[in-house]
């Protein structure tokens, strides 16, 4: 008996301890990135390290109210999470650190009492049907019957017989049909969804495609949650259904920031309302930060996410680790901050292989590398020193071939592979918070940028 | 049967070296020495995950098949002087341990039956079209050194001289495949994060930790193979070879932490340019330098 | 006795592999019946070298040839598969009869 | 006794696996069962002391088979069993040939009085096969040689649809190339 009890104890001391740092998904709703910075400063202090995909995660931090269909897609995610595993959700201005308690707490009480779990992901298939519908509901190719299987962000495929058994389902997953590709060979295409959470990926994003081997063509860019007001009559040609068109209307639609704030696009109006740091969503204890040290938190953000994306995780750590210097010191005053700020960017403004890699991208590389820039004067403004200020302040509309609509967006990753367009979106500037976020600055250099469909059409 | 235990034992001691330095490196935390073996703990704790309709038959084979070659292939390192299979063509052996991880991984990227997990497998064979020939060329460049395809007569004819200093192009292009195969540090497109993980990305439990377990454990075994075939494997005063083998390959293991950390994944599109207009032809002078060495009996 | 059997295994390949050549209608399945094929024959060489003649390297040399057939049918099975391909999307041999000459 | 055994064993499992290649309904079990087989016979070939090519057979056929996944799976999608499959015609005609080759090849190896060893057998079979190649069997690696980098060539010429003038304009002189994906290198 006392053998037992010991073993029990022992059991749940390994237990403990090979969870001590779990793997953590956050999926950050519209207009909480303040809240997330906040979550992944307290998450890297505490050395959790971030899963690149449900399958490697614990934990899925849902920050905010994520709209119906963000839902919907997290409901797709958190049935990819093995067990043992928690869902948390935290809201802005709530105690980070306690929520993380909580949610550790109980992911250890559930590793310590096993129950067997026989979920089928194909449970949630049906759901996602009906919540394609919502907003596409055409079939792209003429092969296979191509009712689009909503992966949740990442992605099962169907990439089935498609010449011989067109039209058929398996397993419920439909099968790929054929379609003329890049090559000249007409291969068999997939309907792919990228996002809406993914990591590193502006959360509520959705860029839908056929996929050829690795490429996307007929690519549609949308937000989810949002409106697709349709316009009547809108004829809808076989290579861009109606849904498409209709969506991208919605970018001059008013109003769409009421709602659930899910818009992700800023329009004009909505950057002028959010000078006012009083607005941005989630500021909570840091709510001294300026307008000047938000735009340089958001810089240093696209940065890390876009290391991340290209691969390059030793330079996304460290951006990150000065990003939350700057938001736990507020402007960036701190000369060790400082120092640590400049070098890193510097190293990767001067990486020549990041540049020969992702050269050859679109202008992904004169973006990224405009953000460095912005880093560093802005780095080098708030220290009072002298820096080159003149191309701080830029042109207004900012980054070189910076794209200003959801066509511009859709022309830029049409054709593309993958990789490719995981990194151009990571070097938009996408506003995901609706406007109500961080990346509403004054500053002229990215005003412009941040209107992306706003003023489509 | 001791030495099958050996090699066992090696080969997951390298493996939470490689790990632990890599994850040190990463996230500049010191203090990740148990990390390895505690992320192996969790995996062991954690649901074995199921996709929607997958190939489980061979993802399963995926799965087990990393570890298996990865310990297959440090069976031919003469660790204690000699190894655990010394066979009439090692290196020919270990090569083919490598390229059965070809079929593993897009097992692995298969048998789930999801997008990513898929790119990541394609991407991986795409890759391996780019560095499999510069690293076959390495292999046999020590071998042909050498006179013999055998481990213990490549290190024995580097008594008086490390090769890496004749051939210092095959011991690049040898740990530049070695990060190609495992997938890795700046050839880690396979499993990138740019396609959530690619082979990883639906791989939880026991399965994932068989996988990351055996790509640590490839990484050490090649580490040590790089130490034998170019750095005089157990060659070196005083201490006993083994201890020289295992310094040697320490350090190897930490040069290519320190090397492939610094910089980002490369492109496969971009990698394939260079390997085949760039490797493959530095590859073939660097043999064709050493067969003129060999005729010129510099080897002895 | 195990020369026998081995052959026999070897014929076994073979048979299979004709067989497959011959029933399937897919040009990558067809190469693969005649990998099948090839397969044996790598079995009964290397049989035949140590059973009969291992002194000699012959059989051994047979097998290399029979492993560079394989690769060379391959690589020329996959690039008239995809030229063929390219011009008509077909991938079957039932659908490009009118090559017959 | 023993490696009888295991000989008889491999045997079985190549045969067996090789039967699977046209069964199975999914094209990448197809690929991997003929893989199967090849690695079988691969360890065949390696208790029979042919080290070398043991060894070669099993890294040649595993990255044949490997591509050939992906041609199987790009021409013909169908993953895991999802969907029966029979791509078969005149499949009687082909078992009566197959079973009919079997049955001949049988009868002969079963009946031929196969003759002793010749010769001891060589304690380096690697060697023999590499002295062969490279002096005795020179011919043979040559022409190998020159066929291979012949099948390089038309291989390539014979699946790719773009030319230089596609690259490089009717002048070959346009710069960069015109190609769907750039290069790692300036050109």
């Amino acid at each position: 008996m006392e053998l037992r009890g010991r073993l029990d104890h022992l059991a749940r001391r390994v237990v403990g301890w090979a969870f001590a740092r779990p793997t953590v998904l956050v999926a950050d709703s519209p207009g909480t990135t303040v809240l997330r910075w906040q979550l992944e400063a307290e998450l890297d202090r505490r050395r959790w390290p971030i899963a690149r995909s449900p399958a490697d995660a614990d934990l899925l931090l849902v920050l905010g109210e994520p709209g119906p269909n963000l839902q919907a897609a997290l409901d797709v995610v958190w049935s990819q999470v093995p067990a043992p595993r928690q869902r948390w959700d935290i809201q802005p201005g709530a105690d980070i650190s306690t929520a993380l308690d909580r949610s550790h707490a109980a992911l250890l009480d559930m590793a310590r009492q096993p129950e067997p779990r026989t979920d089928d992901p194909g449970e949630f298939l049906p759901q996602n049907r009906s919540h394609d519908e919502h907003h596409h509901d055409d079939d792209h190719d003429d092969g296979g019957n191509d009712g689009d299987h909503d992966d949740g962000g990442d992605g099962h495929h169907h990439d089935q017989q498609g010449h011989e058994h067109g039209g058929h389902d398996a397993a419920g997953l439909p099968m790929a049909g054929t379609a003329p590709d890049r090559d000249g060979l007409e291969l068999d295409s997939l309907h792919v969804r990228l996002g809406p959470v993914l990591p590193s990926w502006p959360t509520g994003l959705v860029i839908e495609g056929r996929m050829q081997g690795d490429v996307l063509t007929g690519v549609h860019a949308s937000w989810i949650d949002r409106p697709a007001p349709r316009r009547p009559g809108d004829p809808g040609d076989p290579d861009d259904p109606g849904g498409l068109s209709g969506l991208r209307d919605a970018g001059g639609a008013s109003g769409l920031r009421d709602a659930g704030g899910a818009s992700g696009l800023s329009d004009p109006a909505g950057v002028s309302g959010l000078s006012d740091p009083g607005g941005v969503s989630g500021l909570g204890a840091w709510s001294d930060l300026s307008a000047e040290d938000v735009t340089l938190l958001d810089w240093l953000d696209r940065l890390a996410r876009f290391l991340d994306v290209a691969g390059w995780p030793a330079a996304a750590t460290r951006t990150r680790r000065v990003r939350h210097d700057v938001l736990r010191g507020g402007t960036v005053n701190d000369a060790r901050a400082d120092g640590s700020a400049r070098r890193t960017v510097r190293r990767i403004r001067r990486s020549a292989t990041l540049r020969w890699s992702v050269g050859g991208i679109d202008a992904v590389l004169d973006r990224v590398h405009q953000w460095c820039d912005h880093v560093l004067d802005g780095v080098a403004n708030s220290r009072g020193t002298t820096g080159s200020e003149g191309d701080a302040a830029g042109p207004p509309g900012g980054a070189a071939g910076s794209p200003r609509t959801w066509t511009d967006v859709e022309a830029l990753v049409d054709g593309q592979d993958l990789a490719a367009i995981r990194l151009i979106v990571a070097s938009l500037e996408i506003d995901t918070d609706g406007g109500s976020g961080a990346s509403t600055q004054p500053t002229p250099s990215t005003a412009g940028q941040t209107q992306m469909g706003g003023a489509d059409e | 049967m001791g030495e099958a235990a050996l090699v066992l034992l090696v080969g997951l001691g390298l493996g939470a070296v490689f790990a632990a330095t890599d994850h040190a490196v990463l996230t500049a935390d010191a203090h990740g020495i148990g990390v390895p073996i505690r992320r192996a703990t969790r995996l062991l704790l954690t649901q074995r995950r199921t996709t929607l309709a997958p190939d489980r038959l061979l993802w399963r084979i995926g799965c087990v098949a990393v570890p298996l070659l990865a310990f297959g292939s440090l069976a031919v390192v003469p660790i204690t002087g000699s190894s655990l299979l010394s066979t009439t063509a090692d290196l020919v052996w270990f090569n083919t341990m490598e390229v059965l991880l070809w079929g593993a991984v897009w097992l692995a990227g298969w048998g789930p039956n999801a997008v990513h997990a898929l790119t990541g497998g394609y991407r991986f064979l795409a890759q391996g079209l780019a560095y499999e020939l510069p690293l076959m060329f390495a292999i046999i460049t020590a071998g042909l050194g050498a006179g013999s395809l055998n481990a213990e007569s490549v290190v024995a004819a580097q008594d008086g001289m490390w090769f890496v200093v004749t051939m210092p192009v095959a011991f690049a292009a040898f740990l530049l495949g070695a990060a190609g195969f495992a997938f890795w540090g700046p050839l880690s497109a396979p499993a990138g994060a740019d396609i959530a993980g690619g082979v990883m990305s639906e791989l939880s439990g026991v399965d994932r930790l068989s996988v990351e377990a055996g790509r640590a454990v490839f990484l050490g075994s090649a580490a040590a193979m790089a130490a034998t075939l170019f750095l005089g494997g157990g060659h070196g005063p005083w201490l006993p070879g083994t201890a020289w083998l295992l310094i040697k390959t320490l350090l190897v293991i930490g040069a290519m932490i320190l090397a492939g950390r610094r910089m980002p994944v490369v492109r496969p599109e971009r990698f394939m340019d260079v390997a085949w207009i760039v490797l493959i032809p530095a590859t073939l002078v660097q043999a064709l330098a050493v067969a003129l060495l060999v005729i010129s009996g510099y080897y002895g | 006795m195990m020369l026998e059997i081995l052959l026999t295994f070897a014929a076994a390949l073979i048979g299979v592999g004709l067989f497959g050549a011959l029933s399937q209608q897919s040009i990558v399945m067809i190469m693969m019946g005649l990998e099948l094929a090839v397969n044996g024959v790598i079995v009964a060489a290397a049989s035949a070298w140590y059973f009969l003649t291992p002194a000699a390297p012959d059989a051994q040399v047979l097998v290399v040839l029979a492993l560079v057939v394989m690769a060379v049918e391959m690589a020329m099975g996959f690039a008239a598969t995809v030229a063929i391909y390219r011009a008509r999307q077909v991938d079957t041999v039932d659908d490009a009869k009118d090559l017959r000459g | 006794m023993l490696t009888d055994v295991t000989l008889a064993v491999l045997g079985v499992l190549a045969v067996a696996a090789g039967g699977a290649v046209f069964t199975v309904d999914s094209m990448a079990r197809a690929t991997y069962a003929l893989l199967a087989s090849f690695l079988a016979v691969a360890g065949i070939v390696l208790t029979l002391d042919l080290t070398y090519l043991a060894v070669v057979t099993a890294l040649m056929m595993t990255m044949e088979m490997a591509i050939m996944g992906v041609f199987m799976v790009m021409f013909m999608m169908n993953p895991g069993g999802l969907m029966p499959m029979t791509m078969m015609h005149n499949t009687r005609g082909a078992a009566a040939v197959g079973v009919a080759v079997f049955a001949l090849l049988t009868t002969g190896i079963w009946t031929i009085d196969w003759p002793d060893a010749r010769g001891r057998p060589s304690r380096d079979s690697t060697h023999q096969l590499a002295e062969a190649l490279m002096g005795s069997h020179m011919l043979v690696m040559v022409v190998v040689a020159a066929a291979l980098f012949a099948t390089i060539i038309a291989g390539t010429v014979l699946a790719t649809h773009r030319g230089r003038y596609d690259r490089f304009g009717p002048n070959l002189d346009a710069r960069p190339p015109r190609d769907p994906i750039p290069g790692g290198l300036p050109r």
